[in-house]
Formats: structure tokens, C-alpha cells, sequence
């Protein structure tokens, strides 16, 4: 693909690519955390987003540092290990105007934080959940997460006793409406996931094996760059159209072309491969997951969209406004009120 | 004869309904201009269980807790025998005539109450008796101490919004039993009440509603919250009311958002990213709710996001009596989440104060940038008090530093930079901006990691040094912010008591009666940590100290101590926590001990 | 000529295998019969950023760190300029040739290394030279200071557990540096080593394998932990040596279990449970998980569950500086859980005592059926230091009060009735069964909620307050229990120094200096709470007392002042709080500057 | 079903069914967890089982208070709020020769518990995991839990905006070795199911729903007494035979008859109703709940088991005695342990 050459000038609102950049990173070379932080920058240069417009969350661990290597131009809060989602649910009620974007670990989001990670997807709050999922607690130098396959063995760790948690059933399970996983080797279909995932309105749930060269990069490993090259299954080859863009059919000149329409407009394509697969279709997706796990696929691509889901914000009749600028004036109710109050306590 | 100074414990089975009755005689009462107060005893169960409430009629005002009633009424089988222990000498026992019961204690009056039997005669609907059978306890009652019918019936219309078809087969209970009474009794005429004119229309409000209010007057904007006793009020009270406050009436649309967590955590995870988002943002919940909010409570206050979580007291540790008072937080809050830190805590000691600290831990919240934690508890929180109407918030709301583009672009102006965490004026308090700010220096990172002035990342000694000193100072400025200890009289070399929270009650009238005993006794009321000046001026001034408060260890004594080394041997502590709030007699009684 | 008391300083990168080259010197001065200790100063960080070791060679034994060095090792271009501050007048500075540095500060001498010449002169694979790069400065500084060789050798044996692809490469290095430097360099000769006789062979260790040891040998039976910096090596070597220690040759069976939970409140309440069933179980953590303990420890407290926690303290609050050490933890866990409670805690001040605490900790908990929370902290735990070896345990192992069939049954026929909560021998500490214990009458029911001394669920006031005035007895039976502070010198009048946990280290040396100063004092280390008799004795008989500690707030004083009010106004605090353990220099200028 | 009369005299350990009661249930009459807490008697009865050979475990909440009100001569933890499983995961290691039984609430379980509770079956710990589902927090009355159906009106709370966490699905996404669903109303099954949990080698969860006859039992709730008679689906009628016991096909008169056997040789006979249902099948398990979901079907009945699905226990090669029986000599190794130790550091 040749999009990301085509447009290294600067972008309909007129920033660079290194508007979007962070700081230079702090983690391992080659890490797939850097990769996937590398595709947000893309992502969200292509898509034309101010970076002021976007606010960053993440636990503690590796994957959760790397907030600070993209979009430094973002607010940011980096919070505690698991529980970056009630953060979130709290923060973006203040504009939403504002794109949320998360990321999280294997361990930050499927150990210690697998019940705020569940309700957060149910509550279907407007964000981006990154889970750079590489099966080992990085940052602590490599025990176990739960998304560790059975048998994986590591050094001070011994073997793995217990079956993986599967981020993407879990985040289905509960309801999820919009789940998608890739491969930090895969970096194109990284970001056209993440670009799909920044217009959906709902939580979009991005599980993206990355390896993690340090403690867990063995060949055999189901988190490893050379499995996950040799077992890649994209279930179909993704674009993202914005929604002023034309859909250029010919960048899939063979095979067929099933388009999913995004709240904003926007069109998600994908080009089917051997696979007939249907993203819409939750009964599809549960079985596709539940397949996967026992094949031991590593199915990439969109597994299951709903773009029309209610959101947490639909619960609540709020005003247009952005909640944290409205003046003081409006929020404290006037001296009638109370008086009216203590009557009615009268 | 006692006139306007008795009590009357009602004893019942949870879930029967006497709730309304018991209510219904507080509110009449009040009506009546007689200071009244009343608390629930009841247990953590849904129904079937003993429960009991405890009514006090006291023309000078207190309000606390007695160790003995002067009447009861029984209605539960099962606990009579232990109910008759806490009635006076010469007390009167009114009791459903079902209850079997050998002989009464010498010098009590028994006064049978033919429940069935009115019922019957009431024509009232059968499948209503259940609850209306505490309906006739009101109706003797009102006859046997002269509460006005009137007033009853006033209360009746306020406890079911005026729909008739409840207030009716109620109220005509009520006048059949007392209209029984008036026939077949001969009134003892030991206690009684008589109207008095109130200087101004009293509130009957409980703690929770008053928090609440108190919030949604302090334009809160975000709620999280998980039920938990005896707390959940507070939460369900901003439910109730941001329909009616904060919401337009024109477009119906609210900006107060109120979220139920899955627990605790999460509550307080929320709260702390409206927080920084630049919502007034808040959490309330009990003891073992706050232990689940100790790592986020340390973040905040490292990252310095103002939020305000309420602490709504029952007994403790563990799940304990979760339907029973204390001040056994006290401590834990003050310490609470590893490594060093300042807890801002506000303590009310009334309804109109939940009210007032609902307001303004808000403010104080914003203007230190750090959690302010409000400590309530059930004695306050979970029953009515009387009260004078609320005061409408005498300050106008106060958001701190905040910078948005203009105010950012002005600064960067005069100073050309701006850090996150820079203390510009030298009160420990930065200035934030906050998202949404669309300058393009606003954006900063937040984190619980060491980071420097400029809110870059740092593991360097002398930034982490820096940064927690100057964190320090914020408690200097809290002392200029939070509302000020109360102290009443004050004279070199006399005995002091301290109390705070809802211990102000009983405290207040123990200094009264030790007054009238003889000794001279000063009171302060501790209001907030970190102490104000009051406090250290009354220690400084007095001989020997009372710290009065309903925990075992005398926590607020523990506190003064490590604040006020100079002073500690002169604090002595009258501590006790058994789940009920301490009665000014108890108070008296250890005073007297320890002062020999 | 400095002999055996100078410090070095080696500069590097994370991830470069630095670590094999500095225990490597540590092992062979230590075998040399000199006393040494390093600590290794790292970010929180995997791979490229900055990291220092600094080592501490001393005759006399002090060990506590060191604010300037004498020697510098350079390898980090990064942060040489910084670096160059912390080294002596006179000092010498080891540097890679490669790193170009415009001039050293006067009086200072450069040694420059030529780091890849030596390599290629190796003719070592050239794959393996970015770790042993290192050996260069091995090589040179062994010339410089006269590390033996052979030692070097031994302790590369070691390390690389006799493999010799590994040893062979990594001493060719050594010696080449070492000749190299020997034909070209003048050797400056200020800094030297000479070997001694050490009386008993030292090992070299880290806090937290001692700790895991210690658990081990005290019959631990269960952990349940969740990984966290500093902590996570404790439970690591809980697996590294269960195989060794507890595992039957024959049958390949073991007798201890250790699970890793989904977080820190799984960690906890598994930890409780196996507590309650009866097995000696432990947790180990860092403050943030600390915190999330906080609702079991009430629990644990409250249904008396014996377990002991491992706190390794690294720098709050919050997530903090994750890899730097404090001693921040200590109120938050003295008063951790909300309601009143009492937690025992230990502090071990070296090794040796992580060790044997290790194994009290499990008899302490199950003598008195209460958490016990040991508070290690990063520079114990993750430091490697000398030690003299482990003590076997001088006492069996106590398991406290359990009543298995025969004994329940005694107990019944002797008393006719046993209730789980009952204080029969009149120290607070009632006899338990066990799950698996047969008899019909062992079960009882276990809660949070209260209960009479016979289980029963009970909301009764007064069954509340006997049994937690009951639970406070077990205060003073604690006492009986815990290691006893220690004493170094006592006289009237004096002036008095308190220390605790690794404090200890810089502390002696403090006091050592101001002896030899001139000024008189005594010193205290405390090594548990509640305080034994010695404490209140040291604080009677001293007219001023410091207070020494690794935190902001002066901790120690604050639980002191709880506990004594009397004193309190004697204390003073000297306590600072960088991510730096306190150096006796620091000590000394705190008290100099108070003192006047 | 005549078998609890036919039984009512000493089972063949010699205990009467008074033997497995527990203390009078302070919960509200006509609770649905009270019906429960009989069969638990009944099943424990009819198992003859030794009622100290078992351990109640419980959280908080109504149904958590009910361990009370069974089994009063078996030990009993109840713990806090959500984390029983960690308190099990403890306890059971001490004495491999019992049973845990542990009893949840919704709330417990799917709210502030659902980490544990999904850690717990991922574990695979031996024991019977009750969650008496009734959609709302009783003992503190009356609020939303997650599992109430979207669109529940309750008294303070108003109407319920989030989608129902399914509890039989997060197990068995969970990789839950025996996931059962049944009604409280339908005490028959409730009774076998328990039977048969009791016989799994493994976590048997059981998510019964258990009406709130206080806070949520209008006839339109999902978890009220009414809708639960109407809508209840049961895939199979389940009878549990005991290994000595014989099974007699005559309870079966008509249609096919379906065995699973258990680890302990103990057999679950299914006979099947319309619906052709496998339960050994976890990919049908999964479709069936799906399914359940989208057409509101109250499904009842045993929906997954793997007999033979490694535990915890397999995992630890611990020796046969009971762990806290070990005397001491045993638990602490010799000196000339720790001098070799010694001499390891030197
Ligand atoms: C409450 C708490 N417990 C433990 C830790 C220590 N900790 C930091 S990162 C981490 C695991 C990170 O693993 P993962 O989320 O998979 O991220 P990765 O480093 O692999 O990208 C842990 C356990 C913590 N910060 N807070
Ligand atoms: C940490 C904590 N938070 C809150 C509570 C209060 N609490 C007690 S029971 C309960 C909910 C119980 O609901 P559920 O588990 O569904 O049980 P039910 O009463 O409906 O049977 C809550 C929130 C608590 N005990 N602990
Ligand atoms: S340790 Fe692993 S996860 Fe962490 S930065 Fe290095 S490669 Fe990435
Ligand atoms: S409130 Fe509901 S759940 Fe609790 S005991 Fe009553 S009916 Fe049962
Ligand atoms: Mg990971
Ligand atoms: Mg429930």
C-alpha cells in the first residue's frame, strides 16, 4: 500500500505527520508496542484528526508507557495498572467532542483489570481499547498473563499452566460493538483497524498481538512475530474510507467487496478472502472466536461491528455543550429552588 | 410531670411498615414546635428482624442519644423483656395486648393497646392491617402525651404526598385509637408535650439528602457511586433531585451525570477522570468501599485532581454492624494509600452541615487540586433530623487555577512558559488546564510516576524531593480554606472537650450538664483536618483535654497527638464504639472518672 | 592511600549485562575477606536508559550509602557530566575511551578505557562483545584497586554456575584489561584493597530471596502473590526453591503451594483462605498492591486469620518511583482498613532478619491468629549484600492454638462447651479448629459481620465491644512476641537516635560519627509494632530524641507520638524521602543542624 | 418426583435430612434463595455426604447470607463482597478431601466479583459455584446488577440501560469445565444439578435464577417467579445417579436417554425433550446461549461439561495427605538444608 507515501505532506487540516508524533520511545527495540504506536500516528494523521481533539488513557506496563510516544499533543492520563477504563468513563463525559483512545496490556486488561475492561464494553462508551497483547507481564520481566497459551514457558516462570483468556470472546461476551484483532507485524492492517475503530461510535476493542522481544519472543510462542507471520489468518483485507473520501474500488481489483457504513459516514471495505465472513453477525463472531481457539488460528481483521449500538451517552439527556465548560452560573441552582426545597422538607 | 423533655423508644420487626408511623410522630411533633430528634436501631436484613427507634423530646434542643426511654412502645414479642431494661423508674410501657408478658418491673405503667380490635374497628381494608397496626400505636400515643391530631394528620398528607386514599384508612386508625384511649384510659399525665412557637419553620431532612443537595447546589457534575449502606442514599438522593435541579426545563436536558459503578474501583476510577476532565466530580460510599478506593485516592492526590469522596460511617473493621454507627474511619482516611500524602477531611456535624460541606468540598476540591474526603456517618447520614431550612451557599462557586485558551495564552505571554506542576504563586497549588483546552500547549501528561515541574517524566531524586515538598504546602493553604474548628467558650486552665461529627450532639449537651454539675468545661468542635488555628490555641490553653468520640481507639485523639507533640500528654480520650452513638451520660460518666 | 574504605561508582545502560560485571567485583572483594556493599540505583525501565551501582567498600564494616564516590566508572555517555559531580576531590574516573568529555574537574584523574580495542584484542566472538564490554572495567579496575584475579575467576565461577563457555570469554576480557592496564597505565595508588580474614565465610544475598528462605524454613506452606517492583523476587525464589527445599526426593511431591492471582485482592483473599484452613500462607507486594489488600486485612484481623505480608517498599505515593526505595508505607499500613484495628508489624534491618523474620512472621500470625505485615523495602529486598550465613531457627515451630479431633474433644469434655471466639486463657487469643477436622462439633461459621464468642451472628452493642476489646488484648500479647528493639548504649539524659528497617545501616554509621565527634548518643533500633518495653524505656530516659527514616513525613515519630503521648514532645524527625536510601553524612548534618 | 419423600429416613451414612440444615433463614419469605438452600440440603442428603467433609463459601450479599441457612455442621467462610472465589482458591488447597460449595449473588458475581469469578473457572478449582441470580442487589435494596435485562424499571433507580451480562456464558468463555442454568421455581432440577455439580471434578457453575420476591419480581422481570414459569426452556430432564447406584431407565419412559459419566464414576442421565442438545460440546454451548439471548429463552439444564478437564490440583504435584494436617517436622527442612543453602551464597 502506498498511502502512507502518497501523503507525507501536510494533511487536509493542514498538520504533518510529526504533529502526531510523541516522544521517542523508552521500550525494547522492536517491540510491537512501537510498531502499533507508530500506526496511530499514521492513523490519525490520514484521518485529518486535530490533536487536540484526542485524549490518551492507559494502565501500567510497557504497552501502558507508550501513551507518551504518540500524540504529544494530546492530553494524556496514564492511570493504575487495570483500571484505565473507569478513568476513561469518567473523563470523556466532560466533551464529547473528544476522541478516547486506550491502550492497555495482556495483563493490564485480561489479569487485573479484566472486570473494568467487561464493563467498559458493555457500557459502550465511545473510545478506541487498545490491547497491545504480547501473553507476558513486560514491565515486570516476564511472568505470565492470562492471555499466556497453555504450555508457554518461560524463564523463572516454569510452564504455563492454564488456557488463555481470549480478549476478543470476552469483549464480545459482553457485548461488545465493535471488535477487531491484528498482528503488530501486520502493521498496514493495524492501521486501517485503527482508523475504523476512530469513527466508531461505541468502544472499539482493538486485541493486537505484539510481541515482546525481551521475555517472550520464542519461535513456538503464540505471541511471537515468526508465529504470527506463519499463522496469520486475515479474515478479509480492510480499508478505511472517510466518509468525504470516494471508494476507489480498485484497490481491490480481485475478489469480491462488502462495505459496513460507520455511524459518521465513513465506510469500512473489506475484500473478501477464501473466507465468507460477515461482521455483523454476532452468532458468526462467537463461533469464528470459539473455532479459532481450537484450531489455533490467529484470525486477524474485523470480527464483529455493530455501528448503530446505543452508547453510554444515549443513556444520559445531556446538553450539547461540552459538560466541563459550562459556566459556574448554570450549575448551581438558583435561590428559589432551595427555598422550594426546604418547603418541601417542611 | 415532664413537659417537652421525654423520650419514647418504638420497638418493631423490620419490614412491618413503621417507618410511616414512626415518622409520622416526628414530623407531627416538629409541627408542633417542639425540638424533636429520633434515630433508627435497625438490623442488615430486609425483613422479619427487631428494629427499633428512639425518640427524643427536648425543649432546649439536644439531640443525643439516651441510654434510657421514659415510654415504650412494644409491638415485637421477642425483644420485650431487653426493651424493658432501658425504660426509667416510673416509665410508662405501652403494649399490643397480644404480646404476653408476666408482670412489668415495679414503678413501670403498662398500658395495654388493643391492636386487633381497633383494627377491626377501623373497617379498614384487611390486606392494609399489616401496616396499619402501627398506625394505632400513633394514635395512643398522640392521646397519652397530647400530640395535636391536627398535625398528625399534616404529617400524614407530607408522608404520602396528599394522595387520600393512603393518608385516610391511616389517619382514621389514628383517631379510633386515640378516640379508644380517650374513652378507656385514665391518662398518667407524666409526660407531655406542649406547642411552641419555633422562631422559623424547621426542615426534617435526613444526612444523605442533605449531602446530596448540598452537592448539586456545589454544581457537581459527575457522580459514581456502588450501593452500599449506609451510603446509598446519598447517591439515590442525586438521582432523585438532578431531575428536578439541574436539568432544563425547556430542553430537558441534565449536566449532573450520575453513573452505578460495578464497584468501588471503578466509582472512584471515574470519578478521578471527570475530576481531571474539569468535572466537579464526586463519589460517595462506606468503610469498605473506601478501602477498595486507597491506590486511586493516592493518585489523585499525586496528580492533584480535585475530586470529593463522602464517607457515610457504620462500624467497623471488616463488614462489621453495616447498619450501625461510628467514627471508626477516622484514621484510615487520614493515612490512607502507601507513601507520603495529606488528606483533606471535612467532618459535619449536622444535617444544615452536610448541606454546607456538600457545597464547599467542592470548592475546597478545586482550589487545592486534591481529594477532600467528607466523613459522615449512619447516626447523621441515615436518620431525620430537624433542622433549620438550608442556607443557600453564601460564597460563589470557586474552580481554582484553571487555564483555558485565553487564560493560557496570557500566561504564556507574561511568563513564556507554563508547567503543569510549577508553583507560581507559592502556595503549593499549580495551575491546569484541562481537556478540551485547544491551545497547543495545553496538552500535558498526567501520571502517578515521578515527573517534574513541566509534567515531563522524571526518576530524578531532587524533581521527586521537590515535587512532594512543595505538595506539602497545600496543607498550609487547606488551613485558609477549610471551615474553622467552633469553639465555645474558651478560658485559660480549664478542662476542654473536643468533639466532632455527629458527637457534637451528645458533647454539647454533656458540656451543659457538666457545667450545671460544677465544672467548668470548654467545647471545640473540630470541623476539618488539617487543623485550624482554633485547635492548636485550645490545646495550648487548656490543662487537661477530652477527646470525645464514638470509635475503641480514640482515633482523634491518635491524630492530635502526631500533630501536636507539645500537647499530647495533655489529651485524654473518652472513646467508645458499640455501634450506637454515645449518650451525653455515658460522656459525663467517663469525665467524671477520669477527672476524679 | 585510602585501604579498604573507598566507594565506586559505575555508570551504565540498562539491559547491557552490566549487572554480571558489578556482582562479579562485588563477589571477589567479598571473597577477599573485605568487608563490601553495593546498590544498584535503576530505572523503571527494560532496556536503554540509565543505571548506577555503587559500591562501598569498608573495614569497618558500614554499609549505608554513600552521597560521593572515589572512583567513577564511566560507561554511559549520557549522564558522565552529572556523574563527575558525585565523585571526591582527587577521585579517580574509569572512562571509556569512546566518550568524549571536554576536561575532568580539577584534581581529578582520568583513566581512560580503550573498551573496543581490548575487546578485539580478545578476539572473543564479536556477537558476545556488547556484554563484555563490561569486563573491561572489571579488568581495569582490579588492576587499579588490587582485586585478586583469582577471585575474579571464583566469582565468575559462580555466577555462570561453572559453565565455562561463559566463564572462559567474559575472564579473557578481565585479563586482557588487567595487562593491559598493568603494561600501560602508571597506577595513581590511592585507592586499595587488602585482603583480611574474615572470621566466618560471608554469602552474598538479597532481601528478598532471604525473606523467601525464611519462609520457606518456617514451614510455609501457600502463597499467593501478583507481580510487582520490588517485590516480585520474593515470591520468585519461593519458586526457585520449593523444589529444593520442599519437594520429597522420593515421591516428588511438595508441601507448598504458590499461585500466582489475577491481581492483588485475589492474592489477598486466597492468601486468607489458607490462612483460615489452616496453612502457614503469605503474600508479598508493593504499596500499590498493599492497597488493594487493605478490605482483606480487616477481614483477616476481624475473623482472626493468621497471614503475613510482605510489603518490599518502593517510593509512594502512587505508582511513584517503582524502583527506588522509601520506608513511605509504614502509617498507611499501621492503620490500614477502615473501623478500629491493630496490624503487627516487622522490620527487618538486614538480610539476616529477612530471614529470620521470615519465619517468626509465621509463627507470630498463628500464636496470635493475626495478619502480621513485614515491611522490607527496595534496598534490602533487591540489593545483593553480605551477610553472615542464615541462623537456623533456635525455637520449633509455633502453631498457635488449633484444636484438631482429640483436643476438641478434650476441651468439651473438660469445659463442656468451646466457642471459637471465647478468651479462655485471658490473652485475647481464643482456641480454633480447623476445616477438615471431623468432630461434630469443630465447623463454625466464619464472617465479617458481628459475632458472639460462640460464631453465632450478633448485632448485640455489647457482643460488639467485648470482642474487639478482646482483640485489643492481643496488643499487649503481640508484645511478648515480636523481636524486642535493640539497644546500642543507654544513658540518661542523652541524646537519642531511632531507627528502623535498612535505616539501620547509614544510622550506626551516624551515630558512630557523631560519638567520634564528640557529641554523645544513643541509638534504638525498632523492629516491630507494637513497640516493645525498650522503647517507651529509651524514650523515659532520653532528653531528646531523632527520629530517623527514609520518608517525607517523619512516620515513625507519628506512631510514636500515637503511642506515647507523654514523649512525644521529646521527638524530633529527621526524614527525607528521594528515592535515595539515607547516608550517615545526611543523618549527621540533620542532627548537627537541630542539635545547634 | 418422589425421591426426597422416599428418602426422608437415615441415608446410608446414618444422617437424617435434619443433619444438613442450617439455622432459620432470616431472608424474606418466598425469596428464591431459600428454595435453594433446601436443595442444597436435599442434594447433600441424597449424596450422603458427610456434612463435615464440606465448606461453604460466600460473598455478600442476600444470597451470600444464605450458607447460614444450610449445612450448620459444615465450616463456613463468608467473606467480601465479590472475592469469595480467592477465599476458595485458598481454603480448598488445605484439605483436598472436601467439597467447597460456594453461594454468590448476581451483584457479586457479575458485578464486583466478575474478575474473580472468571479467574476462579479459568482455574479450574473443584467446587460448585451457586450464583442466585435475581437481576437486582437485594441486601442493599433494590438496585440494578448487571445482570438485569435492559429496559428493567425498579423503584429509585429507574430503567436499566445496559445489555445483561449472561453468567453461563462468561463461564463458559471462560473455558468453564461444567456450566448448568436452572430456575428456583423448578426445585427438581435444581436439585439434580446440584447433585451432579457436587460430583464434578472441577468448578460446576450454576447460575440459578432466584426471584427477589422484595425488590424485582413483577411478572414482566426476567427474573420473576411468573416469567421464569413461562418462559423456562429446559434442554433435557437431568436425573443424577450415584456410582453404586444403578440407573434405571424406567424414570424415562419416553424418548432417548443421553449418559455423561463423571470423574468420580458417578453419571448424569439426560432425557432429551425436543431440542437435541450435546453438552459436551462447547462450541453448541455457546451457540445455545447466543441463541438464548437473542429470543429471551429462559434455557435451563446442564448446557457444558467436560468430565476430565485438568484441575488446579493436577497442576501442583502435592502429596495425598491432607496439606494442614503436615506436622511440622515435615513443613520445616533440615539444618543441613540450610547449610547447603549457605554455602550457595558464598
Ligand atoms: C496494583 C498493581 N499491581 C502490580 C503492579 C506492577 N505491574 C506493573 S506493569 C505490570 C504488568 C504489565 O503487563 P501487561 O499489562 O501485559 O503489559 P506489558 O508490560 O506486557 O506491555 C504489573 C504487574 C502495578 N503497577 N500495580
Ligand atoms: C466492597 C463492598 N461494597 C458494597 C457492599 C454493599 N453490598 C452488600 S450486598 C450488595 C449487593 C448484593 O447483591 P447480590 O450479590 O445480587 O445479592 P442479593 O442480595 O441480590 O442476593 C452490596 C452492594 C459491600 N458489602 N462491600
Ligand atoms: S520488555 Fe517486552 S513489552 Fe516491554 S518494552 Fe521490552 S519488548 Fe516491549
Ligand atoms: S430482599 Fe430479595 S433477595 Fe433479599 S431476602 Fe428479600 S427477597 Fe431475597
Ligand atoms: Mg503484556
Ligand atoms: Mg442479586
Amino acid at each position: 500500500m502506498e498511502t502512507t507515501l502518497k501523503r507525507s505532506y501536510p494533511n487536509a487540516l493542514g498538520y504533518n505527520r510529526s504533529d502526531y508524533l510523541g516522544l521517542p520511545t523508552t521500550l525494547c527495540k522492536g517491540c510491537g508496542h512501537n510498531s502499533i504506536a507508530n500506526m496511530i500516528v499514521s492513523a490519525c494523521y490520514e484521518l485529518e484528526l486535530q490533536p487536540e481533539k484526542i485524549v490518551k488513557f492507559s494502565g501500567i506496563g510497557c504497552s501502558s508507557k507508550s501513551t507518551a510516544y504518540f500524540l504529544d499533543r494530546s492530553f494524556a492520563f496514564n492511570g493504575l495498572h487495570g483500571r484505565m477504563p473507569s478513568l476513561a468513563e469518567g473523563a470523556l463525559f466532560a466533551d464529547r467532542t473528544l476522541k478516547g483512545i486506550g491502550i492497555s496490556g495482556d495483563g493490564d486488561t485480561a489479569n487485573i483489570g479484566l472486570s473494568q475492561f467487561k464493563h467498559l464494553v458493555r457500557r459502550n462508551l465511545p473510545m478506541v481499547y487498545i490491547v497491545e497483547n504480547n501473553g507476558v507481564y513486560g514491565l515486570t520481566k516476564g511472568q505470565f498473563s492470562a492471555t499466556a497459551e497453555k504450555g508457554l514457558k518461560l524463564k523463572r516462570q516454569g510452564e504455563n499452566p492454564y488456557l488463555p483468556v481470549d480478549i476478543a470472546l470476552e469483549a464480545v461476551a459482553a457485548n461488545a460493538s465493535f471488535v477487531a484483532r491484528s498482528f503488530a507485524g501486520d502493521p498496514k492492517q493495524v492501521k486501517e483497524l485503527i482508523k475504523a475503530a476512530l469513527s466508531h461510535d461505541g468502544t472499539a476493542v482493538l486485541d493486537i498481538i505484539s510481541p515482546c522481544v525481551t521475555f517472550n519472543n520464542q519461535d513456538y510462542s503464540l505471541h511471537s512475530y515468526s508465529w504470527g507471520k506463519g499463522h496469520e489468518a486475515p479474515l478479509h483485507e480492510v480499508e478505511f474510507v472517510m466518509p468525504r473520501e470516494e471508494i476507489t474500488v480498485e484497490d481491490f481489483e480481485n475478489g469480491t467487496v462488502r462495505e459496513v457504513t460507520m455511524h459518521d459516514g465513513s465506510v469500512i471495505v473489506f475484500k473478501k478472502l477464501e473466507r465468507q465472513y460477515d461482521p455483523t453477525n454476532r452468532t458468526e463472531a462467537v463461533r469464528l472466536l470459539e473455532q479459532a481457539i481450537r484450531r489455533n488460528w490467529l484470525i486477524t481483521g474485523l470480527i464483529y461491528v455493530d455501528p448503530n449500538a446505543p452508547t453510554i451517552f444515549d443513556m444520559y439527556s445531556m446538553s450539547s455543550e461540552s459538560l466541563n465548560r459550562i459556566p459556574a452560573e448554570k450549575l448551581r441552582p438558583d435561590r428559589k429552588a432551595l427555598d422550594m426545597i426546604n418547603l418541601s422538607f417542611q | 410531670m415532664q413537659i417537652n423533655d421525654f423520650s419514647v423508644t418504638f420497638s418493631t420487626i423490620n419490614g412491618s411498615g413503621s417507618a410511616t408511623a414512626n415518622n409520622t410522630i416526628l414530623r407531627a411533633i416538629s409541627k408542633m414546635g417542639v425540638p424533636v430528634s429520633a434515630r433508627n436501631i435497625f438490623p442488615s436484613n430486609i425483613q422479619g428482624l427487631p428494629t427499633w427507634y428512639n425518640l427524643r423530646v427536648n425543649a432546649a434542643g439536644y439531640k443525643g442519644r439516651q441510654e434510657h426511654c421514659h415510654i415504650l412502645v412494644a409491638m415485637n414479642p421477642e425483644t420485650v423483656a431487653a426493651d424493658l431494661e432501658k425504660v426509667v423508674e416510673g416509665g410508662l410501657v405501652l403494649i399490643n395486648e397480644e404480646i404476653l408478658l408476666d408482670e412489668l418491673p415495679a414503678g413501670m405503667k403498662k398500658i395495654p393497646m388493643p391492636v386487633k380490635m381497633l383494627l377491626e374497628a377501623s373497617k379498614t381494608p384487611t390486606n392494609l392491617h399489616i401496616y396499619l397496626a402501627n398506625m394505632v400505636y400513633v394514635g395512643i400515643l398522640a392521646w397519652l402525651v397530647g400530640i395535636d391530631l391536627e398535625k398528625i394528620e399534616a404529617a400524614l398528607q407530607y408522608h404520602f404526598d396528599h394522595r387520600q386514599s393512603a393518608v385516610e384508612p391511616n389517619l382514621k386508625v389514628v383517631k379510633i385509637a386515640f378516640d379508644w384511649a380517650h374513652q378507656n384510659l385514665a391518662n398518667p399525665g407524666d409526660y407531655k408535650l406542649a406547642a411552641l412557637e419555633h422562631a422559623e419553620n424547621k426542615i426534617l431532612v435526613d444526612g444523605n439528602t442533605a449531602g446530596a443537595l448540598g452537592a448539586l447546589f456545589g454544581g457537581l457534575q459527575y457522580a459514581a457511586w456502588y450501593p452500599i449502606t449506609p451510603a446509598t442514599g446519598l447517591a439515590e438522593a442525586l438521582n432523585e433531585y438532578i431531575p428536578k435541579l439541574r436539568t432544563d426545563p425547556q430542553t430537558g436536558t441534565t449536566n449532573c451525570v450520575v453513573v452505578q459503578a460495578e464497584d468501588e474501583l471503578a466509582a472512584i476510577g471515574m470519578v478521578v477522570g471527570a475530576g481531571w476532565a474539569g468535572l466537579r466530580a464526586m463519589t460517595s460510599t462506606s468503610g469498605p468501599g473506601l478501602c477498595l478506593m486507597a491506590e486511586y485516592l493516592g493518585l489523585a492526590y499525586f496528580a492533584e485532581v480535585p475530586i470529593v469522596v463522602w464517607d457515610v460511617q457504620r462500624v467497623g473493621p471488616s463488614t462489621g454492624l453495616p447498619t450501625h454507627t461510628s467514627q471508626g474511619d477516622l484514621t484510615f482516611t487520614y493515612f490512607i494509600s502507601h507513601g507520603d500524602k495529606d488528606m483533606i477531611i471535612l467532618l459535619p456535624g449536622d444535617v444544615e452541615e452536610c448541606f454546607e460541606f456538600g457545597w464547599k468540598a467542592l470548592d475546597i476540591a478545586e482550589q487545592l487540586q486534591t481529594p477532600v474526603i467528607v466523613l459522615s456517618d449512619l447516626e447523621l447520614g441515615m436518620n431525620i433530623w430537624e433542622a433549620d431550612p438550608f442556607a443557600y451557599p453564601d460564597h460563589k462557586m470557586e474552580r481554582g487555577k484553571v487555564l483555558w485558551e485565553k487564560d493560557l495564552e496570557t500566561l504564556l505571554k507574561k511568563s513564556g512558559q507554563w508547567g503543569r506542576y510549577q508553583d507560581i504563586d507559592g502556595d503549593g497549588i499549580p495551575y491546569r488546564t484541562i481537556l478540551g483546552n485547544l491551545h497547543e500547549k495545553a496538552a500535558y501528561f498526567t501520571r502517578g510516576t515521578g515527573h517534574d515541574e513541566f509534567a515531563h517524566y522524571s526518576e530524578e531524586n531532587r524533581d521527586w524531593e521537590k515535587n512532594l515538598q512543595r505538595l506539602k504546602k497545600k496543607v498550609e493553604s487547606a488551613k485558609k480554606l477549610v471551615p474553622p474548628a467552633e469553639v465555645l467558650n474558651e478560658e485559660k486552665g480549664r478542662v476542654g472537650l473536643i468533639a466532632y461529627g455527629s458527637t457534637k450532639m451528645s458533647a454539647l449537651e454533656a458540656v451543659a450538664m457538666l457545667n450545671r454539675s460544677g465544672r467548668q468545661v470548654d467545647f471545640l468542635r473540630i470541623k476539618a483536618l488539617p487543623f485550624t488555628d482554633e485547635v492548636e490555641t485550645f490545646l495550648k490553653t487548656h490543662d487537661r483535654i477530652y477527646i470525645v468520640e464514638a470509635n475503641r481507639d480514640g482515633q482523634m485523639r491518635q491524630i492530635l497527638n502526631v500533630n501536636f507533640p507539645d500537647y499530647a500528654a495533655k489529651l485524654r480520650s473518652a472513646a467508645r464504639c458499640d455501634g450506637l452513638s454515645l449518650s451525653a451520660e455515658w460522656i459525663v460518666s467517663q469525665i467524671e472518672k477520669m477527672e476524679g
